[in-house]
């Protein structure tokens, strides 16, 4: 067992997969040279050279492009951006390319592709760098779209991601690259479209991904004290949906909390809450919650930014409501 | 792949315009080539016209580009680079077939059947080919043109001798990601041969409308790259400039912006019904400038072709391409039973690396 | 009253609000000249000249954030994208500007901007130009989403979302320009945010919006002959939602489906259905059910694509199954 | 509002550069006025460190990018635009203090204080200030750029004498955004002053690993805008050339593009130790080209300032500075109450129209 941070541990994937397959180029702002802006990269310039390991220009749509193109010509390209913020502005790129020319070509055109960086909420950034992509992408057939929370996963997930042969949306974190964890000495791959249980209980089912999924925890363990089960499960993937271990967990509890960052409005969280209320209406004892962003664009001030993204007490107080016990006086609600 | 370093940073005299300045690389057409090339146009433009008709009886549907009044343009560029990789915009039933896809396929996909190119998932803008190193066409403006940038880094790195040719319109010239592709381009010395086909309309809207230039070449002038602007309607000498274009490009010396001037004959779209033109532009053009008269000129003139033959050449067109139209209408209907084949891949690499991957005996599997 | 054309009536709200108010203008590619690539603008250069009705290059993100800058300096542009396929290389303009801004500068700048064109789903335009956009943008706190599916809509609501403070984002569909229907002479607004009952029913609530309106309704005449009444709601405005008139049909129905171009992962029918399981949990007395897209990219082939787009008999399948009757055979389901 | 036609569709010769060509059009800087620009270089200079030693000490929060080292460009453009529009990137405390707005207004900004610029709301990249007709800094590179053409847009149909500022940084240079700004700018021959600060960074990108020319101001020759190229360490020269550009641009000439060299002390932001300098070239530019030396320079040896006099201006610019942090510690955080006010926005303009809605009683209804 190595304790490998989070950024190590992306890093020993991207590593790996390097040596692996010749075909395997890392792109994007700050990649080479300055070992990444948040040193996911680090090392990598120095072992592969410039070739293999590429600084861009600031023109995302530009450089998602050039992978598009190379992953059709035979290459396994992994475009980084230095955070999903940038994204939107290679939008189309991603959406009308990398999505849609598998089906366009009738198969002839394979787009193994891995685009990845930050995403979501970090700290003080203020309105336009805490985008949440998660609903953005994952609306759209053609790509995958896969996240994690600790660096095992990080590292086997990625891994799967390079080795895919279809376009997918890796989401990391900012907040969570310094993270540690244990990761096995051997090789090992983490395989796209299965959810993880990282604690079983009887009462509730808490649905999360991504940083937010240690929110779940502890929110479970604060419920654990008033002697509230929670399950919680970490999803590590949106696209495809893993909906057997969604369904058997809410079939068991009744109950379903989900937690996510970024808006509510079409958001991932909805898409889980319209498939659960389908597939478990008979179980379902109190209607499913989310907990997400407020509905506004994120401030600067942290007190309001506090007020703004999920946290474990709302966590708690959304399962204390569908379990019908007394919450404290409610925050005001979206409107 | 870096530019030279200015080493300090004062303002300093700004880099010489580049212009392309290698010689036409190929020997003169023979009569044979020629013929060839006459054909091809001709080719290209009979089967569009079928598919006019067929658009008329709404064998065809949606939008249907037609590129007749183009040819010159791709089946000159195609016989300079006849085994390099191409990507092009919507308007991509000539492109293909100037690149060898049959025009049965072409037919075919327009026609929605199984047996197109792009197993009628595509549709007349999205034409792919992949045996003829055909990437594709693309409907976003602008948004292929990056594309062509990653399959020649692909080529490059493959130590390929391979160029990837790009077209795309002179509206095309006004989007961020065309920019963008050829800031990258010329940044990383890219084997790349981007064409402008400058046929003086985006839509309905001319070139002096939607740009303060109107010699889109310069474009590459802002970002440092090699740059021509040519009259398409040679096919010979698109031939020798699209040649000296990928010379250029493969000798490590960086892409080449070529903005071919040519002209469109028909409206935008098969619904368009160009009113926009100033009158009599497109008799003038047709009567003077029609890159297939021009051959078949030439032919008579400096190849001692005669008429007849000619004759007989575009009845063989003819039979070829009333063939397309038949194999086509004839063609199977895609399969409902294959709607969700196409959406995602199936895993093509063995997900069980072909590296040890450790002695735990779960492999593939969650550690 | 007149009898318009959707086109007409669209062309109507534009010149009346530009009579109104001499900081409206239109921009967007062949809106003058050409008079609209769909003649929505039709006459409006003539008479208002090319400083208010202004052909662009194509560059989207370009005239997007043109109109954006113009919004906040005082001016009431509207942006006509030719079809709202193309407004993805705008996007980061619409998300990380128009929606923003009025938040990041604490109310200093308003950005009254209307952004229009057709949407969703036509005819055999193939993957790249059928995209529905709704929920890529009402996800967005800070932008207003409406759409209408007839003439007196389309004019009433244009000219509210015209003289609304907020970017709008106004859906338009391009199979319906030529539809016809009634406007009252006198001038007329239809408000924001309002959901409107287009038939009343007892059994089930079939929400929708667009011109799939017309589809719901077909659906309900077919369940009428089947004994079964559907109330039927046209939505026309995404963002805000008008959660009285949805949650009071649910509490009258007990059940729900909902019907919309687009795919269907976290689309807006999503949002509602997560809604409406929570707020109407124990008047439900059936899963509420969706009817959108199939999960794929959108085929050229009419076979194909006849397959993948919503209709009247998915609707009546979907709202027997909530009703607990017989269906016919199951058409596959989305993976 | 549109370029000159081309008769016919031949291959011409490409259109000349063009340069701008206005002299520089104000008076020379009489003494009083060189000493305001000084002091409000130095002034913005003394809130940016404070701004750091508040970083570390964690006052302030999230990312903060200094303008250090390029204080003449904001402070010459504003001596030339004090009365026009400007908007500019995430680096923007500079620009916001040098055209107006309170230093205290950026400091509890900075500190997230409801008495900031942008009430607390927008943070360091987001500073707004609508007084001084400064429309913003903004977070996405090359993302405002456009903005600036509808800005101009406004003021000339509203007939005002006002150009638009738009600032951006050389790696902005290379945005899809910037070049179809440029394009639009350009056609509709908009009055915008575009500068784009070319400090030879992007972040820890060198310009000529970032681009194959390092000529920025040719990116206007790609699409047929006036552009000059100035060095940026004079303050007295950037309000010269900038003056020109904005009678250039209000002339109805069309828009400038203007590269001025510039250079940053600091990171990137905050978070950056800025070790890809080669070294000594920050204690090169520090010592030879620091602009607000340059000016006690030629203050003391042109103006007959004494040295007593500058350190004066010294005290009194550290005073204001002190001033506005405590000014910032001690304003309110804004009041959680406020959180949902600033999503949509009231309607301002009556919905119930000024003109008549008709006889029916259903005003403003559903009809
Ligand atoms: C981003 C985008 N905007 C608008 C359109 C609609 N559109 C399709 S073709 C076209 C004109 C393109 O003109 P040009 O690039 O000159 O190519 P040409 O049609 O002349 O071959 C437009 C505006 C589109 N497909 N994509
Ligand atoms: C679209 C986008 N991509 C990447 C970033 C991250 N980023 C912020 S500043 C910056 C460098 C910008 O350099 P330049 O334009 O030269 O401005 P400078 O920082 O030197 O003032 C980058 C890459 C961003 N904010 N937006
Ligand atoms: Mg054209
Ligand atoms: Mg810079």
């Amino acid at each position: 067992m190595a304790t490998l941070q989070i950024r190590q541990a992306l890093g020993r994937a991207l590593r790996e997969e390097m040596i692996r397959d010749p075909g395997v180029f890392l792109m994007g702002e700050e990649v080479a040279h300055y070992n990444g802006a948040y040193k996911v990269s680090q090392g990598l310039l120095d072992e592969f050279g410039d070739d293999r390991v590429v600084d861009t220009p600031i023109s995302e749509g530009g450089f998602s492009g050039l992978g598009i193109g190379a992953a059709m010509a035979g290459m396994r390209p992994v475009i980084e951006f230095m955070t999903w913020n940038f994204s939107l502005v290679a939008y189309d790129q991603l959406i009308n390319g990398a999505a849609k020319i598998y089906q366009m070509s009738a198969g002839q055109y394979h787009v193994p592709i891995v685009f990845r960086g930050p995403n979501g909420i970090a700290e003080n950034l203020g309105s336009q760098h805490n985008t949440a992509v998660d609903s953005i992408y994952a609306h759209f057939p053609g790509l995958k779209v896969v996240t994690y929370c600790d660096a095992h996963d990080a590292c086997g997930l990625l891994k799967s991601a390079i080795r895919d042969d279809n376009p997918v949306i890796f989401l990391e974190n900012e907040m969570t690259y310094g993270l540690k964890g244990e990761l096995p000495d051997h090789e090992y791959l983490v395989p796209l479209g299965s959810a993880k249980v990282r604690r079983t209980g009887t009462d509730l089912t808490v649905i999360s991904w991504g940083k937010q999924v240690f929110n779940a925890e502890s929110a479970a363990n604060q419920l654990e004290q008033d002697g509230i089960s929670a399950e919680v499960i970490d999803l590590r993937s949106l696209r495809p949906l893993d909906h057997e271990t969604i369904f058997k967990s809410v079939v068991k509890t009744g109950r379903c909390v989900i937690l996510h960052e970024g808006y509510v409005f079409a958001g991932v969280g909805a898409e889980i809450a319209a498939r659960v209320q389908e597939a478990c209406f008979d179980w379902l004892q109190a209607p499913i919650l989310r907990v997400t962003n407020r509905d506004v664009n994120q401030p600067y001030a942290t007190g309001l930014e506090q007020l703004v993204v999920p946290s474990a007490d709302r966590v708690v107080e959304a399962a204390r409501r569908v379990l019908g016990l007394a919450v404290p006086a409610d925050n005001r609600l979206d409107p | 792949m870096t530019a030279p370093v200015r080493h300090d940073h004062d303002v300093q005299p700004a880099p010489k315009d580049r212009l392309l300045l290698v010689k036409d690389p190929l020997a003169p057409v023979s009569t044979d080539d020629l013929l060839a090339l006459h054909r091809k146009m001709m080719l290209l433009r009979r089967v569009e016209e079928l598919a006019a008709k067929a658009y008329t009886q709404r064998k065809i549907r949606g939008f249907c580009h037609l590129y007749i009044g183009q040819e010159s343009v791709a089946v000159g560029a195609a016989a300079a680079t006849a085994d390099d990789y191409w990507i092009t915009s919507y308007r991509d039933h000539g492109h293909a077939m100037a690149k060898g896809t049959s025009p049965r396929a072409v037919m075919a996909e327009l026609f929605g059947r199984s047996t197109g190119a792009s197993g009628g998932q595509g549709g007349s803008m999205h034409i792919f080919d992949k045996s003829v190193r055909f990437m594709g066409g693309y409907g976003i403006v602008g948004g292929h043109v990056p594309l062509a940038n990653g399959v020649a880094w692909a080529a490059r790195a493959r130590g390929e001798d391979r160029v990837c040719v790009c077209f795309f319109g002179d509206g095309a010239a006004n989007q961020g990601a065309f920019f963008e592709a050829l800031c990258l381009a010329a940044l990383y010395k890219l084997p790349v041969v981007f064409i402008c086909e400058n046929n003086w309309y985006a839509m309905g809207t001319p070139l002096h409308r939607q740009s303060a230039i109107t010699d889109m070449s310069l474009r590459a002038r802002g970002v440092g790259m090699t740059r021509e602007q040519l009259d398409g309607w040679d096919v010979e000498h698109v031939r020798q400039r699209v040649a000296a274009a990928r010379q250029h490009a493969l000798s490590g010396a960086g892409p080449v912006l070529l903005e071919i001037v040519t002209y469109r004959y028909r409206g935008h779209s098969m619904s368009d019904p160009a009113k926009y033109r100033p009158k009599g532009e497109l008799a003038q053009q047709q009567k003077g400038r029609d890159p297939i008269q021009l051959t078949a000129r030439r032919l008579q003139a400096d190849h001692g072709i005669t008429e007849q033959s000619l004759a007989q050449t575009k009845a063989d067109v003819d039979a070829v391409a009333q063939d397309a139209w038949d194999f086509a209408l004839h063609s199977p209907e895609p399969d409902p039973a294959t709607l969700y084949d196409h959406v995602y891949a199936p895993q093509q690499t063995s997900l069980a690396a072909d590296t040890d991957l450790g002695q735990t005996p779960s492999k593939n599997q969650d550690a």
